[in-house]
């Protein structure tokens, strides 16, 4: 084993004083929920403005700290300490790590996550709940930072199943809706699915190492068996897998789409379901010392990024459109930390957090519009009607294709190059296959949606859409509408230029910003067979021919023309695979749902009363028929009992005449 | 042997059965009194000085503790073995008398009363017999007033009980007798101790101890023996049932106790008792499963009674000596709960009915809740649970058992415990479960208060017993 | 002191008898002063010295003997917390008596608790069945009293074998006070010729308490029948009577028997525990689904145990304790669900949130920490066990373990959105939301089920009457 | 011990048949006077016993026992026939097989 791996961990500072600006990011938004939680029918509107503030000022005194990140680790509080809670056990002890990681993910979930809140302030304006939905929100601020900031794996667990819970609380907002209902449950199992993965990572961990604290575990990493590593990693991609959407366990995320847009953008694009790639980031000494994980995890992060473009071709929910998009772009992640590109992977997640925040805030301010209409086949012409949100989504688009200056091409490219870089030139190619789909769909929505003219008031049946059910309107009124297209604005800017902060190669900010967390490892032999600026051409070229493809199809003005009967048509014509989404879901249910449902009915219609029941019933029965029978012995006739008197006596005598004993 | 003019018996004789002199004399004032009183005070002195006169014999023989005495030639044997039974005859036909306030026609209580003292004088007797023909003249002194006692009620069924019981009862004292005389004839001795030395390869003795057994297995109520129980339990007035189940079975008990210790308590005669422990784990399986399908109290305390017996004497398997406090201790136990059950049911007949049919307990719980709870109490200690007599009871027959080294019987035991409890606790549901319909409204017009001491006594003592055993400690000296 | 705890509140409960029926209502709260009393001073009586008070010397020696040492004490609060709680969300015909039920049921289960004498342990063991038994007969719906014989049958010939077994155990032993570590004289374990009956004998009584499968098909049908304060409680703290059982007197008695029990005892847990978790699945009934799933939960605490790891047996200690605090919260808020809609049925139920934000709260609360969520309670003692169990290199067991847990994710909101979530439904009656009273009943519930997730600490210490004993099984690997 | 002399072995032959006689008059006889008869027969089958071992043992003891014996059984008779006649006062026939309304 190369000595370097997990070396660093050994350097981690342990601080017995509690930063109390740390303590104060961390709780303030457990505070605010409960408060949310008590009080929010008092609050009335103001629990809008309670929640968000939280969120910023959690998000102000990240800022104070991210000076530290580039200086050396400090001593008593700061960037690169952790900080002791609890000790249950010896090896279960819980605290906090601060370190650039964890402050670049707080910042991201404060950051997008205030303007998120900002926005639900007139999102939600209308909903009678809306106190509980900013109680939600805070809530899951507060598990997210639970989960980057815990300094061992119990706690990041915690973290972990807490944010499934947050999202399954937000994507059953709307509990009256049966489709909500179903969502939320399914998201939440599948999280627990996960939950369950880690659970057994840290098992084996436990039984390794003997601890569960990172630094602890880490400091084993080079001298652990491979095998044991390898477990570890595939038992921590599990649990990434269900949180990031990777496959197979992506089913849940599309159906999540039913929670309100806000949520869509916080949980369901920008922060929980990257949460995998943190873990991965995090767990950069075990990946390193497992090529075969990092082969596994940086194949099905493809696949994923793949499929999920596949799907998102198919779709006519704009949020579906953008959920199959997120993952996709998960995909595009997952595999950058998985085959050790973890810089890469990262800015994608960073940069992605922005855009695709930016692109569902857009499509939220469009269903507002519209009075929740989420189906792309009833828009059309929103260019006019709603320009901010197009312009959002507009520069959403460029950045997620990889336009060069935006922020997805700087962190795409650098993910894509990446891969190839570290040998993996299959998973290369699907990257930029991949990446030609994501130029054809999402030009495909922006055409759809915003070109053309309003098909709002088609009737259904032309549209191919008879027979579903009518959208739910939740119910807006009296929020301004800046207060919505304000952080949209706002958000505009990073998702352009977030990227620029790996400009200028291994000297970059990116880079200098986390020297200490991944070891730089020699990249194998032999180099590249071409230089990353022809990737980057190629890249383009092969995206540019998916955004063709996409004018051809539905932005030319004859497209736009016989819009209507094209997209019947082609509603009907898409292949089965695809409405069905690769069967993932017939796949689950046939393996696991309806064999526990089939047991379960056996369990209890058979095996409880007739087989394990039976045998106790019988005893009963049978006691109380000899019962009977005895009764029915005792005739009441006297020469009968003298029969029985005498008869037991013939036998008693029986047995002594008989009975021979020794002298 | 020298013939001699002079009584070989000196007054530490007489003194060894003063508490059988005091209740055989008692019934002679109860007699009188009736014939002198006037009408109206003549059932209450005769109920007093029966009670007066038992209790006094409880003090007599109380008197005797400590002061081991073989009297009459070995005929009878004081000692801590023979009050322990006395006192629980005593204690026995006290609570009886509690409930015997009507116990027949008017003009028949005192009569019936005398009888019952002279019954209990003869189970007295047998308590510290030690010899054939003591223990024959005790059993048939406490037999042939139990006769007459149970046709004492104007009831058919009270005749009928009469009739078996004389029928079914003197043949099984046939067999004892004949049983008596083959041990008389194998061994040329009627003392019980002399049995000891006795050949035992002899068959003559063999069968002997058979047919002896037999007999008193009949008057323990043992399966297949056990026949004539329900009958005549049911049949019989309430206060001779309750007299019965207990003092019958003491003064039984404790002759065969005598002669398994003091006759049979060699290894190598341990296989005579053989059939004795069979015979007591059939009775805790037939007694509780027959009781199962019972809806009557009496019949239904009748089969309780077979298989308490069984637990009883399979407390003495392998004649151990912590074996027979047990199980003496068992049968302390036993008296109080299964009085206090009788006393129960005494306060809930009326007029002519006796409240002995299980409906009478329905929806007992909301009408009479302290009646209810007593008689819960008492239930629950004769299925063995805590924290009564029974539960303490039950613990130290099993140690007893397995101590002895018979598992098996410990066994059956739990099983036959396991069956009793559907049969008592049925009665707990019936008082407390749901009524059907509106609630039983049942004039309740107790013939007497007097039970009601039985009651508060039995459940006191079935408490104090269970958390505090008194076993007897030093009862096995005195058994010869 | 410690005998107080247990009589005085039997004997307050049969007092209670004599309370006029006119103040039916009132003595509600006079058992919720009692058992709020006995959790005060429980609390405080932490150090308390054990007490002795002699019963038999012969044929063994016994005594009543009570300490409130180590598990006995977390039993305890348990036990008189989940009793406050319920009573005070209780609303029943015939209070009076259903109070003083309880209030028996309580001494009973806090006198199990303390007893450090075999043979009181099983005098309690048998004691605490009858006011169970009486409360269903007298409360039941049905007019059978099925579900009431098959507790008492089951339960009872389990109670049997266990006085069968302590009785065997005396005789060999010559005491029976020997679950204490103070006074007396350590244990010896048993040798093979009875050991293995006798702890038989143990385990049966154990495993039917508990319930473990295939012992369990009491359970359903008396948590169903019973009113849901005392079935918060039977569920909650009496089946714990067989695992502190394990706990308290197999494990430092019998250690041999114990490891020789093993294979067996973890196929059952396993079983029992996919099993549970399966039917649980599928129940309409809200409380067959509680009833199951502690079938399944239940399963892990065995076998935590009898893997003997020091881990898994902390898990198993918090587990007990994290299993009674939200199984007696689940019933008290389907109690109240109950008492409103007058239907358990999770079909006919539905949408129940919208107008009951507060009663939905609290069923969330208990739901979540009975599916394992991370940072509530029933997940400290999970992933002790299981990583335990994992250390302990039962590799195999751990991981079907896991499968069990997200089968839990799926009952547990099945149950909870079937009741809360959906359309609101048209012909159920309307009922106002959970009253202040009857939140502030489930608030300390739901406050212990968090610092019981946040903080096992104080828990973990206590894994036995007698740390020095339980090392004996301690199987280090 | 040896086997008894061969004159002792009568009587006990006797007294056993006797003793059986008895037995199955119990067994048969349906009339109760005559079941009581039998169950006589059997106390005095057993007389019989005592008197011959007390004879063969030299020893008064059996002598008494069966003084004792004969007393007992005169009373019981006694009471047995009060009790038939109690029984049976307002029956048509004296059959003990009509005695049957205690059962079960």
């Amino acid at each position: 084993m190369p000595p370097y791996v997990g070396s660093g961990w050994a350097a981690v500072h342990h601080t017995h004083n509690l930063d109390p600006l740390l303590l104060a990011v961390w709780l303030l938004p457990l505070a605010g929920a409960l408060a949310l939680w008590a009080f929010g029918p008092q609050l009335r509107r103001g629990a809008g403005v309670l929640g968000t503030a939280v969120v910023f000022v959690c998000f102000a005194l990240t800022l104070f700290d991210v000076r530290g990140a580039f200086g050396s680790p400090a001593s008593g509080v700061g960037i690169g300490n952790a900080v002791p809670l609890v000790s249950w056990l010896p090896g279960f002890d819980f605290g906090l790590l601060w370190d650039p990681l964890a402050l670049l993910w707080t910042l991201v979930i404060t950051g997008v996550g205030g303007l998120i809140h900002l926005y639900s302030i007139g999102y939600m304006a209308g909903d009678k709940a809306q106190a509980r939905f900013f109680a939600y929100l805070n809530f899951f601020v507060f598990a997210m930072l639970t989960l980057v900031l815990s300094d061992n794996f119990v706690g990041l667990l915690v973290g972990w199943g807490l944010v499934g819970l947050a999202s399954y609380f937000l994507i059953g907002f709307w509990f009256y809706k049966p489709s909500a209902v179903a969502a939320a449950r399914k998201a939440f199992v599948i999280n627990v699915a996960g939950d369950v993965g880690l659970m057994f990572a840290i098992f084996v961990m436990f039984a390794a190492t003997g601890s569960t604290t990172y630094a602890d575990v880490f400091s084993h990493a080079g001298t652990l068996p491979q095998g044991v590593i390898l477990t570890i990693c595939i038992a921590l991609f599990i649990a990434c897998a269900a949180k990031s959407a990777q496959l197979p366990l992506h089913t849940w995320l599309p159906d999540a789409m039913e929670g309100p847009t806000p949520v869509s953008a916080l949980i369901h694009a920008a922060t929980m379901v990257t949460a995998g790639v943190y873990l991965i980031a995090r767990c950069a000494p075990l990946w390193d010392a497992s090529p075969d994980a990092r082969a596994l995890v940086g194949t099905i992060g493809a696949l994923t990024a793949l499929t999920g473009a596949l799907l998102a071709i198919a779709q006519w929910d704009i949020k579906r459109i953008l959920a199959y998009s997120t993952m996709s772009q998960i995909g595009y992640m997952i595999m950058g930390v998985g085959v050790g590109a973890y810089q890469a992977g990262i800015l994608h997640f960073y940069a992605h957090a922005f855009f695709k925040a930016l692109l569902f805030l857009g499509a939220g301010l469009v269903i507002h519009e519209l009075g929740d209409e989420q189906d792309v086949r009833k828009m059309g012409g929103l260019r006019t009607r709603t320009p901010i949100a197009f312009i959002a989504m507009a520069i959403g688009t460029l950045a997620i294709i990889g336009f060069p200056g935006f922020s997805g091409f700087y962190s795409k490219d650098a993910v894509i190059y990446g891969v190839l870089e570290r040998g993996y030139p299959a998973l290369y190619a699907i990257a930029v296959i991949t990446a030609g789909i994501t130029g054809y769909y999402m030009f495909r929505m922006i055409f759809v949606t915003f070109y053309g003219r309003y098909r709002g008031d088609v009737p259904d049946a032309e549209l191919g859409l008879a027979g579903r059910p009518p959208a739910s309107a939740h119910g807006h009124h009296g929020a301004p509408r800046w207060l919505m297209e304000a952080p949209v604005i706002v958000l505009m800017v990073p998702s352009v230029i977030a990227g620029y902060v790996s400009i200028g190669g291994a000297g970059s900010l990116w880079m200098r910003y986390f020297k200490a967390d991944f070891a730089s490892q020699p990249l194998p032999a032999p180099p590249p067979p071409f230089s990353e600026l022809a990737s980057t051409l190629l890249v383009f070229a092969i995206v540019a021919a998916g955004v063709a493809v996409a004018y051809l199809r539905y932005g030319t003005a004859a497209a736009k023309e016989g819009a209507v009967a094209r997209l019947r048509t082609e509603a009907a014509r898409i292949p089965q695979p695809f409405v069905r989404a690769f069967y993932f879901d017939d796949l689950i249910d046939a393996v696991a749902v309806r064999p526990a449902r089939a047991l379960g009915n056996a369990f209890s219609r058979f095996v409880d009363p007739h087989v394990i029941d039976a045998g106790v019933t019988d005893v009963a029965r049978i006691a109380g028929r000899l019962g009977r029978e005895l009764r029915g012995i005792q005739t009441g006739l006297v020469r009968a009992y003298a029969f029985v008197v005498v008869g037991g006596a013939v036998v008693f005598i029986a047995y002594f005449a008989l009975l021979r004993l020794p002298r | 042997m020298t013939p001699s003019l002079v009584i070989p018996w000196g007054s530490a004789d007489w003194t060894a059965i003063a508490p059988i002199i005091v209740i055989a004399l008692a019934p002679l004032l109860v007699l009188l009194a009736d014939l002198t009183l006037p009408r109206a005070a003549r059932r209450p002195a005769a109920l007093s000085l029966a009670l007066l006169g038992t209790a006094a014999a409880g003090l007599v023989a109380l008197a005797g503790w400590g002061k081991p005495y073989v009297a009459f030639g070995g005929g009878f044997v004081l000692g801590g073995f023979t009050i322990a039974f006395e006192e629980i005859v005593i204690v026995a036909t006290l609570f009886s008398l509690l409930m015997a306030y009507r116990l027949g026609r008017e003009d028949q209580t005192a009569g019936g009363l005398a009888l019952m003292l002279w019954s209990a004088a003869g189970a007295m007797l047998m308590a510290g017999a030690a010899n054939l023909m003591t223990i024959f003249l005790g059993l048939e002194l406490l037999s042939l007033g139990l006769y007459c006692l149970c046709g004492l009620a104007g009831r058919a069924g009270a005749r009928e009980a009469a009739l078996k019981y004389l029928i079914l009862s003197s043949t099984a004292s046939a067999f004892m007798l004949y049983g008596m005389a083959l041990l008389f004839g194998a061994t040329g001795s009627i003392q019980l101790s002399a049995l000891a030395g006795a050949n035992l390869s002899a068959p003559l003795f063999a069968v002997g101890v058979g047919m002896f057994l037999i007999g008193f297995a009949f008057k323990l109520s043992l399966a297949p023996f056990h026949v004539w129980t329900p009958d005549v339990y049911e049949g019989a007035p309430l206060p001779v049932t309750a007299f019965m189940s207990v003092a019958t079975k003491a003064g039984a008990l404790a002759v065969v106790a005598r002669f398994a210790y003091a006759a049979l308590s060699t290894p190598q005669s341990h296989v005579l008792l053989q059939p004795l422990w069979i015979l007591a784990a059939l009775s805790m399986l037939v007694g509780n499963l027959a009781a199962l399908a019972q809806t009557d109290m009496k019949r239904l305390l009748a089969y309780s009674g077979v298989a308490q017996l069984g637990y009883i004497v399979a407390g003495m398997a392998g004649t151990t000596a912590f074996g027979l406090r047990y199980a003496i201790f068992y049968l302390a136990a036993y008296t109080f709960m299964n009085l206090g059950a009788f006393a129960v049911v005494a306060l809930l007949s009326h007029d002519r009915e006796e409240g002995s049919r299980l409906s009478a307990f329905e929806g007992l719980g909301y009408r009479q809740p302290v009646l209810a709870g007593a008689m819960t109490f008492f239930l629950l200690a004769l299925a063995g649970l805590p924290p009564t007599a029974g539960f303490t009871g039950k613990v130290l027959i099993l140690a007893a058992t397995v101590g002895a080294g018979y598992a098996w019987l410990a066994g059956v035991l739990i099983v036959g415990t396991a069956i009793s409890a559907y049969v008592y606790i049925k009665i707990v549901r019936a008082m407390y479960g749901r009524t059907t319909g509106a609630e039983i409204k049942r004039p309740v017009v107790p013939s007497s208060p007097l039970p009601w001491i039985g009651v508060g006594l039995c459940a006191l003592a079935t408490l104090v017993l269970g958390l505090y055993p008194i076993a007897p400690s030093d009862v096995l000296p005195l058994v010869k | 002191m410690i005998w107080t705890l247990a009589l005085a509140p039997m004997l307050l409960g049969l007092l209670l008898y004599a309370w006029p029926r006119s103040a039916d209502a009132a003595a509600k709260w006079f058992g919720v002063a009692v058992a709020g009393c006995a959790f005060v001073v429980t609390l405080l009586s932490a150090n308390a010295p054990d007490e002795s008070v002699r019963w038999l010397q012969r044929p063994f020696t016994a005594n009543f003997h009570a300490g409130l040492g180590g598990l006995s004490y977390w039993l305890v609060l348990l036990l008189t917390l989940t009793t406050a709680c319920a009573l005070a969300s209780t609303r029943i015909s015939r209070q009076r008596d259903f109070v003083a039920q309880m209030l028996v049921l309580m001494g009973a289960m806090t006198g199990l608790f303390v007893a450090r004498d075999l043979l009181v342990f099983a005098l309690f063991w048998d004691l605490m069945l009858i006011p169970v038994f009486l409360i269903l007969v007298a409360w039941t719906p049905s007019k059978s009293s099925a579900s009431a014989w098959r507790y008492l049958i089951y339960n009872l010939t389990g109670g049997l074998a266990l006085l069968l077994a302590t009785a065997a155990y005396g005789m060999l032993e010559g005491s029976t006070d020997v679950l204490g570590a103070t006074l007396g004289r350590g244990a010896t374990a048993i040798g093979p010729a009875w050991g293995e009956w006798i702890f038989a004998g143990f385990a049966f009584a154990f495993l039917v308490k508990t319930p473990v499968w295939p012992f369990h098909t009491w359970m359903p049908s008396a948590y169903a029948d019973l009113p849901p304060a005392a079935a918060a409680v039977v569920s909650a703290v009496q089946s714990k009577g067989g695992l502190y059982g394990f706990l308290v007197v197999t494990a430092p008695l019998m250690p041999e028997q114990m490891r020789a029990a093993l294979p067996l005892m973890f196929v059952l847990g396993l079983v029992g525990l996919v099993y549970g978790a399966v039917v649980a699945l599928v129940q309409d009934d809200a409380k067959r689904v509680v009833a199951y799933s502690s079938l399944s939960h239940l399963g892990l605490i065995l076998i935590a145990i009898f893997s003997g790891n020091p881990l898994a047996l902390s898990g198993a200690v918090v587990y007990v304790l994290a299993h009674g605090l939200f199984s007696a919260g689940l019933f008290i808020v389907l109690g109240q669900v109950e008492q409103r809609e007058e239907t358990r049925s999770i079909a006919r139920l539905g949408g129940l949130g919208a107008r009951n934000p507060r009663l939905a709260g609290s069923l969330t609360i208990v739901a979540l920490a009975a599916l394992g969520l991370p940072g509530l309670c029933g997940f400290a003692g999970e992933i002790l066990i299981l990583t335990g169990l994992y250390q302990t290199g039962a590799v195999w067991v751990a991981g079907i373990a896991l499968v069990p847990i997200i089968v839990a994710a799926a009952y547990m909101l099945r149950l909870f959105q079937g009741i809360m979530q959906g359309p609101e439904v048209e012909d159920l009656p309307e009922r106002a939301d959970a009253s202040f009273l009857e939140l502030l009943a489930i608030a300390p519930l739901v406050l212990a089920i968090v610092l019981l997730g946040v903080n096992p600490g104080p828990v973990l210490a206590a894994r036995s009457l007698a740390p020095a004993q339980l090392s004996a099984v301690e199987v280090q690997r | 011990m040896t086997s008894l002399p061969v004159d002792i072995s009568n009587y006990v032959g006797l007294s056993a048949v006797i003793f059986f006689i008895g037995v199955a008059g119990v067994l048969t006889r349906r009339n109760p006077l005559i079941v009581l008869m039998s169950i006589e027969l059997m106390f005095n089958a057993a007389n019989l016993a005592l008197i011959a071992f007390s004879r063969f043992w030299q020893n008064n003891a059996g002598h008494i026992f069966a003084f004792l014996v004969i007393t007992v059984a005169a009373a019981e008779a006694a009471i047995g026939l009060a009790i038939v006649v109690v029984a049976f006062r307002r029956a048509k026939n004296v059959d003990v097989d009509e005695v049957a309304g205690l059962h079960g």
